[in-house]
């Protein structure tokens, strides 16, 4: 595991190019060469229409490479400036100012402007729209071409990661106009212009001679990502040497991989977390007690080295992770406890309780084991879990937001915000604990005052006490968070500092990686 | 030759009716297949609104028959429709959405030319160890040939593909494990990744062709014809090639449609142990993400190559046999 | 380059050394017909066959750990499958021997007349047999027994990360692999063979009556198995059991008798159309003309005049669906929807355990886990495949 | 003159069950040029072996353990594979049992005429289609210009026989072999395909052995015969010789086969009521008619015989009566009383009443039932009798059949010989006490020894049990030696009908004629003279199509 040093959110950003404040310690990296990764998550209804991408291939294709957004997270964890080279917000922070790079051009040698930024926020909204990003873009109440470069945005309410929100890999920049010849072959502006792209099978790129980047990126000349989905098949690309790195390796041969000198495995932890939510406002789980002897009776280092074998870190039923800034380190952590548990099932009035857990793998990898892992430790507690395999298909729409007690997954968000308006919120969709009665009033209140705040000492505080609330009275139990591994040839250099708010170095690994 | 136009006809006949109950089949079973798309794409998203408007988007709210004809209508004109996952998010007038014919073509030629590959090492090699195999029959060499047969016949696909990637990509490295090949590939480089699947579907293919060669050749030797070419003192050579082989024909192409059709449709388990870019990784895909269109129009094409090559088998047969080409 | 210039020197050695090889036997043997009528391609096979040992000898004698330390895999594995040969090849003699001097005078002569492989084959599948009844005395745990150490390497080496507790290592959630490995034989074979049976049922009954009945009802089975069959198996079988999988868990039913059900349809097509073709020869036969002709019912038909002559026939046809039905259950289970954990599979093994062979170059121990399961579902295929070749042999006559 | 082939002290083994068992134990034999050997013997005498061996060649599983085969000065058993096909085709040729089966089905007649010439360096391909074409007309195949361009499968069993001797001649060979050449064809087609051959080896001077187990044919063809009895030699001399005098016994038994007569019985009582009637049946196969207006009746105690050439409807006669075969018209009546068509809508005791025995007792059996199952079943199906007492009715029938119980009742078909199977079928047919049996060709695939016991035996239980019989045969010695009644048969009609000695008295039916006068007789000269009396132009088929 990698630490990570962290800045606070500034009320302006500027690019690293500028400033060189990314805190990266710069290694001198040479040009050239070429990085062949072998990927998971191809499909071949894969295109390159940002909106619809979910998994690592076409991410670390096209915003890993071939495309920019406003905004990127650094390595570290920080926010920087892609696209834009500076942004400003009003006090109240609802009203942004980004100011774009100038001089920057598209693949296909159109000059990037404001006109841009406006009709590619716009792709994502419109009541037939299917884009992921389109609650983001939704926010912006107004969103004008102050002048060629530059927009201002003002926003439905204050929030003072706006910024941060416009990392997002589904908000990429597009050339007006051309949107849909940019979607059918891959025009953006970033560092590689595409030279062949076969669904689902592969990607190569070439890098552009002159990006504005310049030499603090992109050392490879060529990179080729190859669609691996099959664990054994992209492990063994890595061992013959077909390609340089994967990512997701099988955790059963970690021992076997590390016995060999030519590569290494990269580990990190990030805000991907692995729930199981309660409906609380469904008996017996509307009882703040029961919640509570419920977080008692599992226990989370188990299943860190049962489901995750160990590759993963516990949580405290918070998902808010290492990969946050606001992470809250000196938070108590929840650990297994019988008796207490028992404890507080007595608060609730009752000696035992039976339960029904829902789970499938669709969920989790190891879901149904989490289960029965859980039950065997809750038994001791007096609560007795019914595991129930659901089917996997139709999980999502049959099980999740409708059973009142079941396995789930979250890929983490990069900002505390976002996370907690995603799933947490009152009124959200997504809520999946339905947490919004008067048990959650200080935390609703909390996440609408942090949300404006453009302190960082102050959210820091208002976040922190967030993270208790949810630990003690929240309704979701996350047991833990889950590693990225993956492995990379040492033929290829990576940074000392990988990315954690995905895998390969935040899909990176293109702009950031180089030759030996 | 009017009667042996007449047979052909009639099983094209046949085989037209057979593809048409196929198609009622398999649309059948692939609409029945659970979870719909629109839940499979929508993963955790999935909402009953969001579902709702992908499924009308789709027409999956529309009865199955109706549903059934327009599908068929669409497989007359050759026009395969759209891929579940390319329509759901083409907003932009069609841009970036692909139909499935120009999805699957790029995969079946790959498919193909993997067959092709195949069947260019497997078809003459099993005709030819199977010829031997007969004329040395019962010899050690008859005896190993079909030990070591049996065993390749035996093996899981997969295993044979680990194993060839164990000691020809791991411990030797001589071809890649990885088959990612792609479209303007040079053909040399095309044909060296190809080579372990090639390789591996050749041990599967091989050992049966071969045994059906070999018991053709064996049973026909014991033919009184065979005894009088021999008698007449020809060599063993020309007593194989003009007397036994001509015969032999028709029972050899039918092993080698049966064993091309499987080629084209039984790769699946070869295509994702090499990562190989063809229609039976498609297929794969394609169910778990419930791309009702492409699994549809998958299994119509793997029908379809079946009934074709098995109406190919039966009207080669029909032709070489002179009996039906001469009638009285 | 020069892969292909030796390739073509060793050719040119080997085809010249036919040449001097027949003509020294000619010489030696004083043109014995052997030699005089020896065809020179025949001589050539005589000659590779001969370098191909002198080399094998040499290939087994070479070091199994190289210079460098790095154990040689190739060496190794060619050992381990040259002893396997010659043990195999040892076991099926003894056994052989055995069958010859114990039993009754019927088996005595059974087993005088069968070839080595056969009796390996028959050897295989008794002790596969064996194993699957009482595979819950040989394992050396459950199972579903969840150990507690899990992804313990194969060969029991602690510096790999082996416990020499688990020779062949546990699993990623800690099962020990070896008794998995026997409980796969239970699982594996015993559904194997359960689907096998279903299917010669359900197609056989068919076939006979369809060829015994004819008319519409062989027409109406015969173009719906045609529909069928169309349907590559493994991929209606992918689908079906696709659709099943929501079916099993809505009903309560395990995914397992679902695939049963599945495959034996899918593979009873294949026995109808074998069993209708072996009823209608057997159907013209006079006597069953003289059985109906005497007024015999349909059941007397088939069961006492049809099925004891389709016998032979069919139970080879038997070996080989069982083989097939078990490779079809290994693929399905390869792809993910076979049987289901946690009870053991071979298919799945292999699947699980692939991983593994790409370290074969420095740990070839390791490497060994997922050639066991798959090796193990190939001996009982290859087995099996041996006896139904004797017993066509043995049925067919001496024509061969 | 020297010998042109001499066989010594010749013994072959054949490999059954891992060992080698003798098949001929030492024959000698010689040949001279132009001289013409009959070999004679029944099934499994070894016959086929030595004529392959007389050319070096065994079969699979067959090889020469001892002896020399001299051919010209070389001895083929030591002769290198590539000498003897120097000879084979070139200078010894061979002529199979079945032309049909040994002609290449995918390669037309003439390709395969020439290939031996031209392979053999012997002649051009142009030059020799031309001599096939000369063959051809010699041998009196029709339309010889163009028939060697035919596929084999469009030319007639009889000329594809004539067609195979034509090639056999293509290289002028000193030897031919011929093996059985005429079994397998009717008797108007045997006379020509005979006298074609004598012609065309007189003509060439060329050696022959002849093959064949019947020994009116080989009177015809040899000039010495020699007789074989399980690889041993019985005797050889020289035909007129051998016919007359034979000195073994075997071979005098072999002669005696053809003198089996039965009595004729009286005449059946005006009006009494045939067992079987057949009333004016047509039968159609799909859409053709095979059968047209065919009547005929069967009384009790009496032989009817129904003879014809292959394809003239006897058989389907035989399925109409049995129900097999619903007529298209016509009825079957059983003691006056009209049959339903179709068998499965007869009761059970009127399939009891007619059995049937089949020409192959190999398939008629089932291989996997013992005798006393075999038997025993229609038993018990129809006498419903079981245990003990079934077992003394079988045994009872066993009897009657003259085969002893106790050793037979367990055993399985293949167990038996040919004969002994034929037997068992009786004895099933008879278990079910018909009145009436069908015999199918009962004797057609068995040796003449054997085949006399069974007709003595069927002669026998009629004698006994008073049955009638419906005897389908092409063998008209058969007919002479067992009908009482005979109707004849060709192309679905019924040419003529009447009582035996009628029919066997002059004046017949012209076809009926032609098939009595092509029977062979025993007599060396029978063929020449009736070639005479044909006419030359005027034998075997194109006599049959003039009527």
């Amino acid at each position: 595991m990698y630490g990570i040093s962290r800045r606070g959110l500034l009320q302006s950003g500027v690019a690293a190019g500028v400033l060189a404040a990314t805190g990266l310690p710069l290694k001198a990296q040479t040009r050239g060469g070429k990085f062949t990764a072998g990927l998971s998550g191809a499909n071949t209804s894969d295109s390159w229409d940002s909106r619809t991408h979910s998994d690592l291939f076409m991410i670390a294709s096209c915003q890993g490479a071939v495309f920019d957004g406003l905004t990127e997270v650094a390595a570290d964890g920080s926010l920087i400036g892609e696209l834009a080279e500076s942004w400003e917000a009003s006090a109240d922070a609802k009203t942004w100012i980004f100011n774009l790079r100038q001089g920057v051009t598209f693949h296909n040698g159109k000059a990037f402007g404001a006109d841009d930024v406006l009709e590619s926020l716009q792709m994502h909204l419109g009541e037939e729209s299917k884009s992921a990003a389109k609650p983001i873009v939704e926010a912006i109440e107004t969103m004008t071409k102050v002048t060629d470069h530059q927009v201002q945005f003002v926003l439905a309410a204050g929030n003072a990661d706006f910024p941060y929100l416009m990392s997002d890999y589904h908000i990429m920049m597009y050339p007006a106009g051309q949107i849909e010849e940019a979607i059918a072959q891959g025009i953006g502006t970033g560092l590689y212009q595409v030279t062949a792209f076969d669904p689902g099978v592969r990607m190569t790129a070439s890098r552009v001679a002159d990006h504005y980047k310049g030499d603090s990126a992109g050392f490879f000349d060529e990179i080729e990502y190859i669609a691996i989905n099959d664990n054994t098949a992209r492990m063994n690309a890595l061992m013959t040497g077909q390609v340089d790195a994967i990512n997701r390796i099988d955790f059963k041969t970690e021992a076997l991989l590390k016995a060999n000198p030519a590569l290494r495995i990269q580990e990190v932890t990030g805000n991907q977390h692995y729930s199981m939510p309660m409906l609380t406002n469904v008996a017996p789980y509307n009882d703040v007690n029961v919640r509570k002897a419920l977080k008692y009776g599992i226990n989370r280092q188990e299943m860190v080295d049962k489901i995750l074998l160990g590759h993963g870190a516990v949580g405290n039923d918070t998902p808010i992770g290492p990969a946050n800034q606001y992470y809250n380190t000196e938070m108590d952590q929840l650990a297994y406890d019988p008796d207490k548990a028992k404890f507080y099932l007595q608060q609730a009035g009752l000696d035992s309780i039976d339960i029904e857990f829902s789970a499938s793998n669709a969920a989790f990898e190891g879901a149904v084991d989490a289960g029965q892992l859980f039950q065997a430790s809750a038994a001791a507690g007096g609560i007795n879990i019914n595991v129930i395999q659901e089917p996997s298909d139709g999980y999502w729409s049959n099980v999740w937001l409708n059973k009142p007690f079941c396995a789930c997954y979250w890929s983490g968000r990069a900002t505390e915000d976002w996370m907690f308006a995603t799933a947490y919120e009152a009124g959200v969709p997504w809520n999946d604990s339905q947490w919004d009665g008067d048990d959650s009033a200080r935390f609703q209140e909390l996440l609408l005052l942090a949300r404006a705040e453009l302190d960082s000492d102050t959210r820091r505080a208002q976040y922190y006490e967030m993270q208790e609330i949810l630990r003690d009275e929240g309704g979701v139990i996350i047991p833990m968070f889950a590693n990225y591994v993956q492995a990379v040839n040492n033929r290829i250099h990576s940074p000392d500092v990988v990315g954690n708010l995905w895998q390969m170095d935040n899909a990176r690994m293109a702009e950031r990686w180089s030759v030996a | 030759m009017r009667s042996i136009l007449k047979i052909v006809l009639q099983r094209l006949g046949l085989g037209l009716v057979t593809l048409f109950v196929v198609s009622i089949v398999i649309f059948v079973a692939v609409n029945s297949l659970p979870g719909d798309f629109a839940e499979a794409i929508l993963g955790q998203g999935a909402t009953p609104e969001s579902v709702a408007t992908i499924r009308r988007d789709l027409g999956l709210d529309q009865p199955l028959v109706v549903r059934y004809f327009d599908w068929l209508k669409g497989m007359l004109t050759f026009d395969l429709g759209t891929s579940f996952a390319q329509l759901n998010f083409a907003n932009f007038g069609g841009a970036g959405s692909v139909t499935v014919a120009e999805q699957i073509a790029p995969r079946l030629s790959n498919t193909m030319f993997l067959a092709t590959v195949t069947a260019c090492i497997a078809v003459p090699l099993a005709v030819f160890l199977g010829i031997l195999a007969a004329l040395y029959r019962n010899t050690a060499f008859d005896k190993a040939a079909n030990m070591f047969t049996l065993s390749s016949i035996s093996s899981p696909e997969f295993f044979m593909a680990y194993v060839l990637i164990l000691f020809l990509a791991v411990l030797n490295p001589v071809f890649p494990s990885l088959s990612n090949i792609f479209e303007g590939m040079p053909f040399g480089e095309r044909l060296e990744k190809s080579m372990l699947p090639a390789l591996t579907l050749t041990l599967v293919v091989t050992a049966h062709m071969m045994r059906m060669t070999r018991a053709a050749i064996i049973n026909l030797l014991a033919s009184p014809y065979i005894e009088m070419a021999r008698l007449k003192g020809l060599s063993p050579m020309r007593v194989i090639v003009k007397h036994a082989l001509p015969n032999a024909l028709a029972p050899i192409i039918n092993v080698v449609a049966l064993n091309l059709a499987y080629l084209i449709t039984g790769v699946v388990v070869v295509e994702v142990v090499f990562v190989y870019p063809g229609i039976g990784q498609l297929f794969v895909d394609s169910v778990k993400i419930r791309d009702i269109p492409v699994v549809q129009a998958c299994c119509l094409i793997f029908a379809a190559a079946y009934i074709l090559l098995n109406l190919t088998a039966d009207i080669l047969s029909i032709v070489s046999n002179p009996r039906l080409r001469h009638p009285k | 380059m020069s892969n292909l210039m030796w390739l073509a020197i060793i050719l040119a050695v080997l085809l010249g050394g036919a040449y001097v090889f027949r003509m020294v036997g000619q010489a030696a043997t004083g043109n014995a017909p052997k030699f005089r009528d020896m065809g020179y391609g025949e001589a050539f096979g005589y000659v590779l066959g001969g370098a191909l040992l002198v080399w094998a000898v040499y290939y087994y004698f070479q070091p199994q750990v190289a210079e460098t330390g790095v154990p040689n895999a190739g060496v190794v594995f060619f050992r381990w499958a040259v002893q396997g040969f010659i043990i195999a090849a040892i076991a099926a003699f003894l056994f052989r021997l055995l069958g010859r001097t114990v039993g009754t005078a019927g088996s005595k002569k059974l087993f005088r007349s069968m070839p080595l492989t056969a009796a390996f084959g028959i050897l295989v599948i008794l002790i596969y047999t064996f194993v699957a009844i009482f595979a819950g005395a040989i394992a050396p745990y459950g199972q579903a027994e969840i150990l507690g150490a899990a992804n313990v390497m194969a060969g029991g080496d602690p510096a790999l990360g082996g416990n020499p507790e688990y020779p062949l290592g546990t699993d990623q959630i800690g099962r020990d692999i070896l008794s998995r490995l026997i409980y796969g034989a239970q699982n594996t074979v015993g559904i194997a063979f359960i689907t096998t049976c279903l299917a010669f049922f359900i197609g056989g009954t068919l076939g006979f009556l369809a060829s015994t009945l004819q008319g519409w009802l062989d027409q109406l089975l015969s173009r719906s198995v045609d529909v069928l069959m169309a349907i590559p198996s493994l991929i209606f079988a992918l689908l079906l059991m696709t659709i099943a999988s929501v079916w099993s868990v809505k009903l309560g039913i395990p995914l397992t008798i679902f695939m049963v059900l599945i495959i034996a349809v899918i593979d009873s097509t294949r026995v109808y159309r074998l069993a209708r073709a072996v009823g209608l020869n057997i159907v013209v036969m006079d006597y069953i003309e003289a059985a109906k002709l005497r007024g015999e019912g349909l059941g007397y038909l088939v069961f006492k005049e049809i099925l004891p002559n389709a016998m032979a026939p069919l139970l080879a046809e038997f070996g080989l669906r069982f083989c097939f039905v078990f490779l079809t259950i290994a693929a399905l289970s390869f792809l993910g929807v076979g049987i289901q954990p946690p009870l053991a599979d071979w298919g799945t093994m292999v699947r699980d355990l692939a991983p593994f062979i790409n370290f074969a170059a420095f740990a070839p121990t390791a490497a060994v886990t997922p050639l066991l399961a798959a090796g193990a579902i190939a001996l009982l295929t290859v087995a099996v495949n041996f006896v139904v070749d004797w017993m066509l042999h043995k049925t067919s006559g001496l024509k061969e | 003159m020297s010998n042109l082939l001499t066989i010594k002290g010749l013994k072959i083994e054949g490999r059954s069950d891992e060992t080698w068992n003798p098949i001929i134990n030492g024959v000698d034999l010689t040949l001279k040029k132009g001289e013409v050997l009959g070999l004679i013997g029944e099934s499994g005498a070894g016959k086929s072996t030595i004529g392959l061996a007389a050319m070096g060649y065994t079969r699979d599983g067959v090889r020469i353990s001892e002896g020399t085969v001299e051919f010209d000065g070389i001895d083929l058993v030591k002769a290198s594979a590539a000498v003897k096909r120097g000879l084979l085709g070139k200078r010894i040729a061979y002529v199979a049992q079945s032309a049909a089966a040994s002609f290449n089905p995918a390669h037309k007649l003439m390709d395969q005429h020439t290939e031996g010439p031209v392979q053999h360096g012997v002649d051009s391909r142009a030059a020799s289609t031309e001599d096939g074409i000369e063959l051809y007309r010699k041998l009196r195949l029709p339309n010889p210009d163009q028939i060697g361009f035919r596929y084999p499968h469009q030319v007639s069993g009889g000329q594809l026989q004539r067609a195979m001797t034509a090639m056999a001649m293509s290289c002028r060979p000193d030897l031919i072999i011929f093996d059985e050449p005429t079994t397998a064809l009717d008797v108007t087609t045997q006379i020509e395909v005979l006298a074609s051959i004598r012609e065309i080896v007189e003509e060439f001077d060329t050696a022959a052995i002849y093959i064949t187990h019947d020994l009116a044919v080989v009177a015809q063809m040899a000039d010495n015969i020699k007789v074989l009895l399980r690889g041993d030699e019985v005797e050889e001399a020289d035909t007129r010789t051998m016919l007359s005098d034979p000195k073994e016994d075997y071979t005098k038994s072999l002669w005696a086969v053809r003198e089996f007569q039965r009595p004729a019985k009286p005449a059946v009582p005006e009006g009494s009521v045939p067992v079987v009637s057949v009333r004016g049946i047509t039968a159609a196969y799909g859409k053709t008619d095979v059968l047209h207006d065919v009547s005929f009746d069967i009384h009790a105690g009496r032989t009817v015989a129904v003879v014809g050439e292959s394809g003239s409807g006897k058989s389907t006669a035989a399925r109409c009566i049995t129900g097999l075969l619903p007529p298209r018209m016509g009825e079957i009546a059983f003691d006056g009383e009209v049959l339903p068509a179709d068998y499965r809508k007869r009761t059970k005791d009127q399939l009891r009443q007619a059995q049937m025995i089949y020409q192959m007792a190999d398939t008629a059996l089932n291989p996997r039932k013992t005798i006393g199952q075999i038997i025993g079943r229609p038993v018990q199906f129809y006498g419903g009798l079981t245990g003990a007492k079934r077992r003394k009715r079988v045994n009872e029938l066993l009897d009657q059949i003259e085969l002893e119980p106790s050793q037979y009742y367990n055993r399985l078909p293949s167990e038996l010989s040919g004969g002994q199977k034929q037997r068992i079928g009786i004895a099933r047919a008879l278990a079910a006490e018909p009145k009436f049996i069908i015999c199918d060709e009962v004797t057609s695939a068995l040796d003449q020894l054997v085949a006399e016991g069974i007709l003595r035996l069927l002669a026998d239980l009629q004698d006994n049990l008073g049955l009638s019989y419906m005897f389908i045969t092409h063998d008209l010695a058969t007919v002479k030696s067992i009908a009482d009644e005979v109707v004849v048969m060709k192309e679905g009609k019924v040419i003529e009908q009447g009582e035996k000695t009628d029919m066997f008295t002059p004046p017949h039916h012209a076809y009926t004629d032609l098939l009595l006068s092509s029977v062979p007789e025993m007599d060396p000269d029978w063929l020449t003279n009736l070639l005479e009396e044909r006419g030359v132009d005027n034998i075997g088929d194109a006599a049959v199509d003039k009527m």
